[in-house]
């Protein structure tokens, strides 16, 4: 096993290379097709999560934490969630005083009340993406990591 | 025009998350700032739900639609007087338990302090939101998020508290299955997850087994999250081996807010009509009664105090349910209803919140567990020992205190509900309280210290435990007497006769 | 045999989510291994998650994006919401699993063992219970 | 004419030693003032009850309401002559057990006084909240914070004994708390209200005849408090407290409110004519006369002079069960007069013998030979409580017997008579030997009272006089020496303190004539 691990298997390390940036690019497209779409945040995120965790599993687990440290995780997660809930903040904010509760389309990105709430969803779903992308490889990377590290964190879930 | 109040039933469940990120990002700057993120946080919530619960006994129920979408399709946020009372309730014990734990987690978890905050957040999101929503689904992703913040909170301590985490965590994840199992068979019936739409959809449909099977899987799957009597077992464990305020949290509001979340499928999603069609509540009564008398005699056999703290939440929550079990066929002002359920949620969250942090202020102080070796602990700890001898014989039921309250009204609810029976076991039951009760007061201020007379007694210096713990302990002895005396005046009685009202359980004038 | 194939094969997307759900409630139950317990688990969420997506089926539905033509054509579709739902309990359901294997992690850091069984013998010796 | 007067004064009255409680927990560690505060609390309660007697003997009814519990109960007071009654004896006798406690506690360098005081002015609380109150709730709540605060005075000591006791008196002074819930419970769902009315509140129309007799038992079980016979064991077992514990509780408060809540239930929940057509005074009456006549028997047995002095008190209480079970207006005035005329007699001789305990270090009757002469005073007084107890005139006991006597015959019933008699013959037979060790037997030679050990030559030729050598039994001397004149002085004058003038007005509320 050792044997096989310290080689480098080229076939797959090509075949991931290639993969990784459109895997990437298609969960781009999927976060922001959620509004109008099949798709989502929460999806878009795992297939971009998967997309590290891949690179990880083909290349090697130190090298691929190296590359998206805990830090980085915590704060996008975190950067995530605000936007999401910063984009409901802010709706409140501003449809204090009409009838309506928590419409997206009262927030003033642009002139028109459709598009307003067009995209405050794919803010939310965005956020929702970021969040979703940096938990499920939190969550990859503590699992796989314990035994080596017993690291204390790393068990804060989020939706 | 909407007032301003309106939007807090959305505030305080994404304040909670917002700050659990916070303190997190914060807490790596400086440890000491999760605290005060997370006390600031729980004093804006708790006051943003007294605001709440004025209006909705002033102007009425706030129904907050999410995103501007109309209930059916949109999730809806409701708010009447019943989970604006849980509401409060819940977050006055949260913030008791987070200044509590000022000291206690530095203590018992120093390397963990900023997680636990952030946890703890999360965990009061989760509760924040099941007693908020007006759509079952909604109702049921909570109820998860809840739950795992708890299973996180209780493995926190390490060794033994993991395997009580698991065996939580199995079982709950089982119940809340259950639970969903559930909505989905009153979504294949009526295509609706909105509570009080499916109150309108569902009545033609009170005969059809799929409703029944479907409210018999919600029953059960709330049931193991309440810990009713034959599912309690993964209870004692969790309670006794989690850090004290945690304890105090499961015990007196995650097990209660569940209890909520069936009162509210009970009354809000089905109807009396539903309840009264079937003998439901009739055996809902004599599972209750059971867990009010296996619970008490499961306490007097444990050592650890913790976990006969744990029991006895088990046998209240018998009380609480027996309560509710009485609630369809009782109607006399002022024991009608859910009037003594509700106020036993209440009574019962502060005094095991009291009886809970009192026992982690002697862990703290002492590393004491076992009741054997509590001697001479009101000499050394006199504030926290007399606190938790106030809620102890509040447990008891002896007048003017909470427990006394909850328990007469609850006796005279089976009377007028001619089920003499129950009356004598919460009789029988006070006296089983007495029993565990008095083991741990006679141990904690009349034992002799081992080999000593009484006057070395005066010689154990006092050794109590810091402010920041033992605030919230008073506060919460006091108010199990202070409570005690307005539940007596009924002052707090304007809301429950309004949740009476909503659910068509008092009497028409 | 016509009330047999009416009354069993015409359901049988409820009989498969019944016996997933045992085969799952048996593995909780009757395992002693962790890992296995919280698989079981899973199949046991599994199982609703499939009931739910059985009941949005509509035999010949197609996927649930709307445009004016195609209802004009006279498409079927398929339920979304129950999709949606399930959406969200999977990811409760992910969170979970997570949440149990990091605990299983720690006990077998805790106890060197994975085995109920063990890990009960084991806790004993801790004493408090 | 019964007129209502609103007054705070029972309000007053009760916030005295719930105020001295706190105070007292407050100052733990200056002793003078905190017993001050105990005293001050008890003088100035005593005034305020008393300030209530001429109100109600004029045939009014002091009213206090605070608030509604239910529809029909309220949580407050209503006074009237009984309970006032009650409320005089406990208080006045409170006074001079303060006084008392101050010389045995100091003396016998107790530990935990603080706690002592604190628990012993929550007690009265507890009593005093008993005999003010309206109706059944109110009571209720008042004499279950009597019963736990009376614990830890049972077990003070904390030796195993000590907790031993403890345990037992919880163990059934809280079970007939559950019994008295169960039948508060019963009685509001029967007759819609839980407030005391000379008439009663109960008719035979409210539930069938075996239901009110179902509901009598669990009442009798409920006031379990008052000792009376197979439920009695928790008083002997008790009197491991210090002596001024079992005086005042033992003997006034704690047991009187038992007896005190019978005497409601029968006059006031029932009413006399309920009673009467259920046939459950016969009942009562017998099961009272067993009581009085058992516990006399082992009164005989015992050597213990606490223990002895319990049982004495069991068997007294049942008279008070009996003249008011006779339903009769004599019997029932001597129950009522009997309650603070066995008060204060029994407060004398619990009194005397702590001063026994504290001047000589005994317990046990076979060692007290000739003691009488090394403390003349105490035993004088323990003297005139005894005969008083024994029924002899001129002490209060007489008084009560007399009334007593007559209400056996004014029910008809001679027999009754011939119970009471026996009973207060075996009275004799235990009282006599105490005082024959004392007086007539010779203090064994070579024996000297070990506190006088050193000072023994100073009275040469002579014995040593106990009670003069230390100060601090002057403190206990003078509430002995109160009591006993008392105890005299309501046989000369029964309308002392308004205790006649109210029992006849109680008597005549309940008879309506």
């Amino acid at each position: 096993m050792k044997e096989s691990e310290k080689e480098r298997d080229v076939i797959i390390e090509t075949v991931s290379r290639v993969m990784v940036p459109f895997i990437q690019l298609f969960a781009l497209y999927v976060i922001i097709h959620g509004t109008g779409g099949p798709g989502g945040g929460f999806q878009g995120g795992v297939v971009f999560a998967s997309a590290f965790i891949l690179y990880v599993i083909a290349f090697d687990l130190s090298g691929g934490r190296g590359r998206f440290p805990e830090s980085a995780n915590t704060l996008l997660s975190s950067f995530g969630l605000y936007i999401y809930a910063g984009i409901g903040l802010l709706s409140i904010i501003f449809t204090s005083g009409a009838i309506q509760y928590l419409n997206y389309g009262f927030i003033p990105f642009t002139s028109h009340f459709e598009e307003n709430r067009a995209l405050g969803m794919d803010f939310v779903e965005m956020g929702i993406g970021i969040t979703v992308m940096a938990i499920i490889a939190s969550i990859f990377f503590d699992l796989a990591h314990k035994e080596e590290k017993d690291g204390e964190r790393g068990k804060e879930e989020s939706r | 025009m909407i007032y301003f109040v309106e939007h807090f039933p959305v505030l305080v469940v994404v304040i909670s998350i917002l700050s659990a990120i916070t303190i997190l990002i914060a807490g790596w700057i400086h440890r000491k700032t999760a605290w005060f993120i997370s006390m600031a946080t729980l004093l804006g919530q708790f006051i943003a739900s007294l605001f709440i619960l004025r209006h909705v006994l002033t102007v009425g129920t706030i129904r907050y639609r999410l995103g501007g979408w109309v209930p059916p399709w949109g999730i809806e946020y409701v708010m009447d007087a019943l989970n604006a009372y849980i509401l409060v309730i819940l977050l006055f014990l949260a913030l008791v338990c987070v200044i509590y734990s000022k000291k206690n987690i530095e203590h018992e978890l120093p390397q963990k302090v900023v997680s636990f905050y952030t946890v703890y957040q999360l965990l009061i999101t989760g509760l924040c939101g099941i007693t908020v929503t007006g759509d079952i689904f909604n109702m049921y992703v909570f109820i998860e998020i809840t739950s795992l913040s708890a299973y996180t909170l209780i493995a926190s301590r390490g060794k033994i508290a993991l395997k009580a985490s698991f065996t939580y965590l199995v079982l709950g994840s089982i119940g809340a299955c259950f639970f969903l199992l559930g909505i989905g068979f009153l979504y294949a019936v009526t295509g609706s997850l909105n509570m009080h739409d499916l109150s309108i959809l569902l009545p033609p449909f009170y005969k059809n087994r799929v409703v029944m099977a479907g409210f018999a899987f919600i029953i059960v799957g709330l049931s193991i999250k309440m810990a009713l009597f034959p599912l309690h077992t993964w209870l004692p464990d969790a309670h006794a081996f989690a850090p004290a305020e945690i304890s105090a949290m499961l015990s007196g509001i995650i097990i209660e807010v569940s209890s909520y979340a069936f009162i509210r499928v009970a009354f809000s999603v089905f109807t009396v009509h539903f309840l009264k069609l079937l003998p439901i509540f009739d055996i809902l009564c004599w599972v209750a009664g059971v867990a009010i008398i296996a619970g008490s005699v499961l306490a007097i056999t444990q050592v650890n105090l913790k976990r006969m703290l744990a029991y006895s939440s088990v046998a209240n929550m018998g009380y609480i349910m027996l309560a509710v079990g009485l609630s369809t066929s009782v109607m006399e002002a002022p024991w009608n209803g859910l009037t003594p359920a509700l106020m036993h949620i209440l009574n019962h969250a502060l005094m095991k919140g009291c009886l809970f942090l009192a026992a982690g202020a002697f862990i703290y102080k002492a590393d004491l567990w076992l009741i054997k070796d509590f001697r001479g602990l009101g000499k050394r700890m006199p504030y926290t020992s007399a606190a938790f001898v106030l809620a102890a014989i509040s447990m008891i039921g002896v007048p003017p205190s909470v427990g006394f309250v909850s328990k007469l009204y609850i006796i005279l609810a089976a009377i007028e509900a001619k089920k003499i029976i129950f009356v004598a076991v919460l009789l029988l039951s006070s006296l089983l309280n007495l029993v565990y009760f008095w083991r741990v007061i006679e141990t904690m201020y009349m034992k002799r210290a081992e080999g000593g007379d009484p006057s070395h007694s005066t010689l154990i210096s006092k050794d109590e435990a810091p402010f920041w713990m033992l605030a919230p302990i008073l506060t919460l002895a006091s108010l199990c007497i202070v409570m005690g005396v307005l539940w007596l005046a009924k002052i707090p009685m304007p809301i429950l006769d309004q949740v009476n009202s909503l659910f068509g359980l008092s009497k028409m004038p | 045999m016509e009330w047999f194939v009416a009354k069993v094969f015409a359901k049988y997307n409820y009989w498969v989510f019944i016996i997933l759900m045992m085969i799952g409630l048996y593995g909780i139950i009757a395992k002693n291994n962790l890992i296995k317990k919280i698989i079981g688990l899973n199949i046991f969420q599994t199982a609703i998650f499939l009931y739910f997506i059985s009941l949005g089926a509509v035999k010949g539905g197609t996927a649930p994006i709307v445009s004016e033509e195609m209802i004009q054509k006279g498409y079927v579709y398929v339920n979304p919401l129950p999709h949606v739902l399930i959406l969200t309990a999977i990811v409760v359901s992910v969170a979970t699993t997570a949440v149990a294997l990091s605990l299983v992690i720690r006990m077998h850091h805790e106890y060197g063992s994975i085995e109920e069984s063990d890990i009960i013998e084991k806790s004993k010796d801790q004493g408090m219970t | 004419m019964t007129e209502i007067v609103e007054s705070l004064k029972p309000i007053f009255a009760l916030s005295c030693p719930a105020s001295a409680s706190v105070l007292i927990l407050m100052s733990g560690r200056w002793p003078n003032l905190r017993e001050s505060w105990t005293l001050i609390g008890s003088v100035v309660q005593f005034l305020i009850i008393l300030s209530m007697a001429p109100v109600i003997l004029s045939g009014h009814k002091i009213e206090c309401y605070l608030f509604t519990i239910f529809p029909q109960v309220h949580f407050g007071f209503k006074v009237d002559a009984f309970g006032l009654l009650f409320a005089i004896t406990a208080s006045s006798l409170w006074i001079l057990v303060s006084i008392y406690s101050i010389g045995y506690m100091r003396s016998l360098h107790e530990h935990a006084q603080t706690r002592y005081y604190f628990c012993f002015a929550l007690a009265i609380l507890g009593a005093i909240g008993v005999a003010l109150s309206g109706n059944l709730v109110t009571m209720y709540i008042f004499y279950e914070i009597l019963t736990v605060s009376t614990y830890p005075l049972v077990a003070h000591e904390q030796s195993p004994e000590a907790l031993f006791a403890g345990r037992k008196y919880l163990a059934y002074l809280l079970t007939s708390g559950v019994f008295f819930l169960a039948a508060i419970v019963f009685t509001y769902s029967m007759a819609g209200t839980t407030d005391f009315n000379p008439t009663g509140i109960l008719s035979s129309a409210s539930s069938s005849r075996s239901g009110l007799i179902v509901l009598f038992i669990l009442f009798i079980l409920g006031f379990m408090k008052a000792a009376y016979i197979p439920c009695h064991s928790w008083l002997p077992t008790a009197m491991v407290a210090p002596t001024p514990v079992s005086a005042l509780l033992h003997a006034v408060a704690v047991v009187k409110a038992g007896v005190f809540g019978i005497v409601r239930t029968v006059g006031y929940i029932y009413g006399i004519d309920l009673m009467r057509e259920l046939g459950l005074g016969g009942m009562l009456v017998s099961f009272a006369a067993v009581t009085m006549i058992v516990a006399s028997l082992f009164a005989i047995a015992q050597d213990d002079l606490k223990k002895r002095l319990a049982y004495s008190t069991i068997s007294q209480l049942s008279y008070i069960i009996f003249g008011v079970a006779l339903l009769s207006p004599m019997g029932i005035t001597g129950a009522m007069i009997h309650i603070p005329f066995h008060g204060f007699m029994k407060i004398t001789l619990f009194l005397c013998a702590g001063a026994i305990l504290v001047a000589s270090g005994k317990k046990n009757i076979s060692e007290m030979a000739g003691i009488g002469r090394a403390m003349p005073i105490t035993m004088f007084a323990f003297m005139i409580g005894a005969l008083g107890m024994c029924g002899a005139p001129p002490i209060a006991g007489f008084i009560s017997k007399w009334y007593l006597g007559l209400g056996a015959i004014q029910s008809g019933h001679i027999v009754f008579l011939g119970l009471l008699l026996i009973a207060s013959l075996l009275d004799v037979v235990y009282f006599y030997p105490l005082i024959r060790t004392a007086f007539f037997e010779k203090m064994p030679e070579g024996e000297v009272l070990k506190e006088l050990e050193a000072k023994v030559d100073l009275y040469p030729g002579r014995l040593p006089i106990l009670e003069r050598e230390r100060p601090l039994y002057l403190f206990m001397l003078i509430p002995i020496a109160i009591t006993a004149a008392f105890s005299i002085l309501f046989c000369l004058f029964p309308n002392l303190l308004h205790i006649y003038d109210l029992a006849q007005v109680a008597i005549r509320n309940l008879f309506g004539g």
